[in-house]
């Protein structure tokens, strides 16, 4: 009997320490991804400026071809979590997750006019889209909360728009925003971060809403 | 819920004999409030999903989704809240009031939120007792004529609060889609409800809390209705008509506007 | 516009004042018995002190007839109550009630070595035993956190009997906490204040059974 | 366009629906396993009482048969739980897995003296010992918690074990716990819940030193 | 020695409820000044109503009239209070009176356009201005309190005015509010409440900066 | 109008700085306070010490003597402030004197064997007794927090004592803390600080009590 | 026994003794900058105002002059740093600093339409823009904290020379706000201080964007 | 770290060409706190390690556990503590102390901890500058006669401080095997350090919530003297004596006594 106790306890130590070594490891990863998604925002954000919205598209396609490092990391990550165990280091990819998933939405939008789904973005990231043994997935309310953090870029977009002599992609971004908005209503949201993110979807639509009316009012949108 | 523990094996002393009578009492007690707050929990579920369909109304035809809410409210009421009704009749019900309170002040808020709707006024508290009370009710344990559940004012007034949450979503979603005149009319409805219950004294923590964050949902309304008073300024007259009354049509259809 | 909005709220303010009213009016019957409370409290601590040990039958019974004050203010306070609102006060006496069943129940052990019952204590407190319409009865949880404050006190008592030489008492005494742990792991318990306060139950049973073992390693009972 | 959004956010309701059902049912189960476990429980706690010591293997063997009921439950639970979602919902029944594992390890020390390794617990408890990907595991932590408790509870044995005239016991178990001591300290461990509980380790093993240290001063294990 | 702790303890309860007698006294004072208060506002609150804008001086002169009861109030409460002990009982009415501040402030700005000085408050609750050894005084800081409560009123007024169609008062109200700003900021405050109330000054004025942006833009202000 | 805000808030600059002059000084002399406080502290202290019991009246009596600087600074402190506006600063000295009232309490308890009163304590920090309009006075929230702190202390005290072969001293301190006891049950405290510090002077005196019981169990007390 | 213990801490005290008083000495200096900028931020607030914009250009001037003072503060603080040890007291001054950057990188935008280097900052301080042992230097981070401050005024601004009818301000702040947003984009911000500010950073140019917006709907911008 | 950003992308204003030597800078900045971060992280971790390793003291033989915490700390100096300081070499060490402090803390509990048990006292601040100090050190970046890490006297007593808690934890266990001599030493010992530290006019958050661990730990080890004086009492003086002279024989061997 004296001999087990310890020889048990050693494995022990074994499997904390294993852990440690995981956790340490998904941090380098997440902050790749941080980096990363950092860079694509900085990128995207040029179409708010004079000339941005003329090169909107070409900002675009930029963008996804930066797609393929977060795949990268994407794939450098999954390899790190057994599939088991995403939930228990999940926490540490939320964040950066749904602002890759915004990114993602806002890029398709721009070249597309179409709301990504969540099968597409999963794709993009390299990763499955529905939650399989062996596989990294896309957890369904990052998805939810990348695509309200897209409403409210378009939002400012479509103001941009306006001061760059732009009548017409308002007015699409306020369809896409009424239809996305009729999407949520169907989710019993509960009383979450995610219902919370949805709250503010209001304001972004009134906002879009008001532009759409003062372009209407002043007969713009048939200047063009 | 069974026993695991054998009552033969309990040792037959004045202690653990009165000991298995109050646990006996301690089971009902539990039970019963287990079950209430089950329902209470399908109760506010329900209750919210009622007011996301009354949200839709901005969107889709307002009389069909106001009848699709008395028809949801209505089911609940002859299930989940008549079950409650048994379930307290014959109890003091402020023993069990925490188990429901929840449930409770959920559907006060979609009540009021169906009333508000159709009346645009606050829906009477009698109303809400009455659809709450439940006649000829025959169940395997209960046989009487009338049973109820009590609704006490502070947990009434808790759900009206909540209320101007929803309408403040309400009055912004309209000018989402062009309705200018329902803004308007919550505004002054909220501002005649916080004033109300401003003068309302039941010190109440919960009380405290709902209204401040009433007085901010009332902020942004009248922020809105600043707002449409300022964008209205600027409008043609005419065109602010056509606007006005074309308050269905949700999307901006350059080419129809074209015409 | 004018709506029915002051009017419902000033029939709201009527009942809300009525209840006021009762509230103050309990508030100041449950201030009574909190003072008697505290004055048999008083009177039962000096069982603790040198020679309290061999008066404490004495103490109990003085203790017992100090009830005649708490019967009455338990009329007084019963009278208040409208019928079936019992648990809307509520609040306002359980802490109280709570200590005077472990009063009730420590005079009981003292005097008779024997844990009180429910309706022993209702009686004492002049109230009903079990709930009916238009009566005023001792709640359960109340009985049974006053049961487990007294195995606190026993405890104490425990020990400072062998302070004054008593090495009966703690046998008696643990033999009794033995069952009454007993009786409670018999209860389901929600993870309320019944349970929190049971679950210091164990530690006052260790130190009586510690006192028990120290008389029995020394010989110092005289019984064996 | 118009037609996909409003479907493919009826899909994500699904989801999130499917997720409360799964909620709601671990829950019951891990109310089911609450239950037995404190049945178990205070089957194990009359060892303490005065004849208890006597009896102890016999009350062993009947906890050890009460096992029948945990495994069936667990079973349950884990039929609930696809794998890779255990640490989503690991919170539920962490709490009461730390208890089930203190009962094995009782119980399997009065009938065999000896520390229960993991694998056998979780054999006991019908889970797997390790993490696979298709099946419900015992997590480390619980086990190590479920140890920690049994040691607190073997000290108080040890101190009535002598009030029971049993001045053996207490020397297996100052062995026993000693050796514990010894595994335990072979842990680099963080500062949570699991070192916080292994500083409560000392005192226990005092008070087991200080039971055998006032057995062999008056050579009481000499007299048996 | 035994007999001298009892009787100074119960020197010491004549104290402490000689202590309490004053504060349940000043509370019913204090709520009185609270119902009164609530009133005063109820009352003003009606100016935001649609045809509040219009009604404004007539309101705030009924209001100044409803001071009549708060100066009795507060003589009420003064009789109570030995100067020494004002700031031991100083927070019972700290709160009540910042909102009384409040509502002088704001009545004298609708009735005169200019902020009320701490002297005249003073005399309006029948109060001395500056703390003399046997007088109830208004605490500088809770006139300072009341002040900055005005500004945020006067922002939500500005708003209301304009949707009323009153495009003059917001002009009005921002040069007092700026000149309100440079008041404070010659202050040198510590980090307490009122700190950190000034902190929120500077959105209060931005709104109004906002509305009076609103009202230029669109030349309303010269179209009435 | 645009004049008079200025001048109006100049002047309350003028009153703040006023204030904050009075408050730097107050922190000062409380600053000598903590600090000789802490001075004697950490003389009485040695008296836990090995060889502690047996100087401590000794140590006491040096305590006494340093007094005089505790009572320089009190009459430092009184000449600072506006009898008036004593507890418009209380919260500056209040800890300290707490402290203070316990050095002097226990140093009184190890000389005479008795509780100190509020006067005496009074008298030997140099300020009054009972609140006059003129002076500086002892609150009596502030003497009974230092005598619950001293009774904390004496519960140290006890075990120590034993530690150092003095078997006698547990006794008396038990004795004394028992009627102390006595003493505060005839307080009707209200559920402030001072409410919790006595809710804890039931373990000082349980701790106690315990110690006495080791004594007696061993018949140590007569030993000697 | 004795101990080398209350050797080393009186020789830690006299370190410490003396760390404290440059600590007081810093805070008289940084008190003194407090106020100076106080004065200066007042002063520049005045642009706000009604006439403000077109006196903007003059306020700036004589906001430059008051640096004087700054400067002359500035070189005190330095005077009472030990050299290596700006650190060790650098959250003296640290937001005092930072609202100076403000303040100078605000008029050098009023006076020429752009940035303020770090170094030029340094230079109207007085101090090293960079770190060297044996000076007092400007922290970056500070700079920067300074300069999203500024921003934040200026979205401000651009709103009230819309009020003043000037409109070409803002198109000119948009541009500088959209270009400050694409500098701060190139830094790698860790989740500090730092980072939170620059969060806020996009909501004052929406509002500067929403202004120039309105301009240019209405074409009010003489440019076009 | 390589930045995706090409900086050929970056427009060639004064404004962004400033900003990308602010970037350089503060990465510069972050890049050395991180590393440092790291190295104090890897710095508990060990310093925990050898502190666990000193407690086995109770259980096996001292001397050689001694010298392997020697050996550990001495390589923890020569491999992490020695990057630390170049780290810092002609840094302002205010500016990174944040982001080392833990380490050095848990540092100097162990150094503190492996002295106490050597010369029962506390470790000098001296020694632990010493042991920080590095000569003739030729990394790639610096060549230099001496450099160190500097100790700053707060930081050194926050970490003496919890050695409070090491050595209460040491009394028990050694009660547990049967030592009554070191509890009572370090019963001394730590009421001297807690006089020590109470006259010692810190202000600081950190050290008064230390104290008042401290102070709980020193409560501690004192009522663990009394047990052993009262249990004491009962012994009979011969046995006594053999007890305490059969230290190291932790278990109780019941055959053993027998004979
Ligand atoms: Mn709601
Ligand atoms: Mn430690």
């Amino acid at each position: 009997m004296s001999y087990q106790i310890p020889q048990m306890f050693s494995s022990f130590q074994d499997v904390i320490d294993q852990e440690q070594i995981i956790r340490e490891s998904v941090k380098s990863s997440v902050q790749n991804l941080e980096q990363t998604s950092r860079t694509i925002l900085a990128l995207i954000q040029t179409i708010h400026q004079e000339n941005g919205v003329k090169t909107a598209k070409e900002v675009a396609q930029k963008a996804r071809e930066m797609f393929t490092t977060v795949r990268k990391y994407y794939e450098e990550l999954a390899s790190k979590i057994p599939s088991e165990q995403y939930y228990k280091y999940h926490d540490h990819w939320r964040f950066v997750t749904q602002r890759i998933c915004f990114l993602a939405a806002f890029t398709t939008f721009i070249q597309d006019g179409r709301l990504i789904s969540k099968s597409e973005v999963a794709e993009m990231l390299n990763v499955k889209s529905e939650r399989t043994k062996d596989s990294f997935h896309l957890d369904l309310e990052d998805y939810l909360m990348g695509v309200l953090q897209m409403a409210s870029e378009l939002s400012r977009f479509a103001v941009n728009s306006v001061t760059a002599g732009d009548y017409e992609t308002p007015c699409k971004i306020s369809n896409f925003m009424s239809e996305l908005d009729g999407g949520f209503r169907l989710l019993n949201l509960k009383n979450d971060s995610l219902r919370k993110k949805f709250d503010g979807l209001k304001y972004d639509i009134r906002k879009v809403e008001e532009v759409v009316y003062d372009i209407r009012i002043r007969n713009l949108s048939t200047k063009k | 819920k069974s026993h695991k523990y054998k009552d033969d094996d309990i040792p037959k002393t004045p202690l653990m004999m009165s000991f298995t009578s109050y646990r006996t009492d301690l089971d009902a007690k539990h039970d019963k409030s287990e079950r209430l707050v089950k329902l209470s929990r399908d109760i506010t579920i329900e209750s919210k999903r009622v007011i996301f369909l009354l949200h839709r109304t901005t969107k889709e035809d307002k009389s069909n989704l106001i009848l699709e809410a008395d028809k949801k409210l209505h089911s609940l009421e002859q299930s989940h809240w008549k079950n409650v009704a048994l379930e307290l009749h014959g109890e003091d019900i402020y023993l069990f009031l925490r188990s429901y309170t929840q449930g409770l002040q959920e559907y006060v808020e979609a009540v009021s939120f169906l009333y508000y709707l159709k009346h645009k006024d606050l829906v009477p508290l009698s109303i809400v007792k009455d659809s709450l009370t439940f006649h000829n009710v025959d169940s395997g344990a209960v046989t009487t004529k009338t049973i109820s559940v009590e609704v006490p004012i502070i947990d009434f007034a808790l759900g009206l609060t909540d209320l101007g949450g929803e309408l403040m979503r309400l009055a912004i979603n309209s000018i989402g889609v062009g309705d200018f005149t329902t803004p308007k009319e919550i505004c002054s409805f909220l501002r005649a409800f916080y004033d109300g219950l401003m003068n309302f004294r039941a010190t109440n923590w919960q009380m405290n809390k709902k209204l401040q964050v009433l007085r901010n949902s009332l902020s942004k309304v009248e922020n809105a209705c600043y707002t449409l008073k300022i964008r209205g300024s600027e409008a043609p007259k005419e065109l602010l008509r056509d606007l006005v009354s074309s308050v269905s049509t949700t999307t901006c259809n350059t080419d129809e506007y074209d015409n």
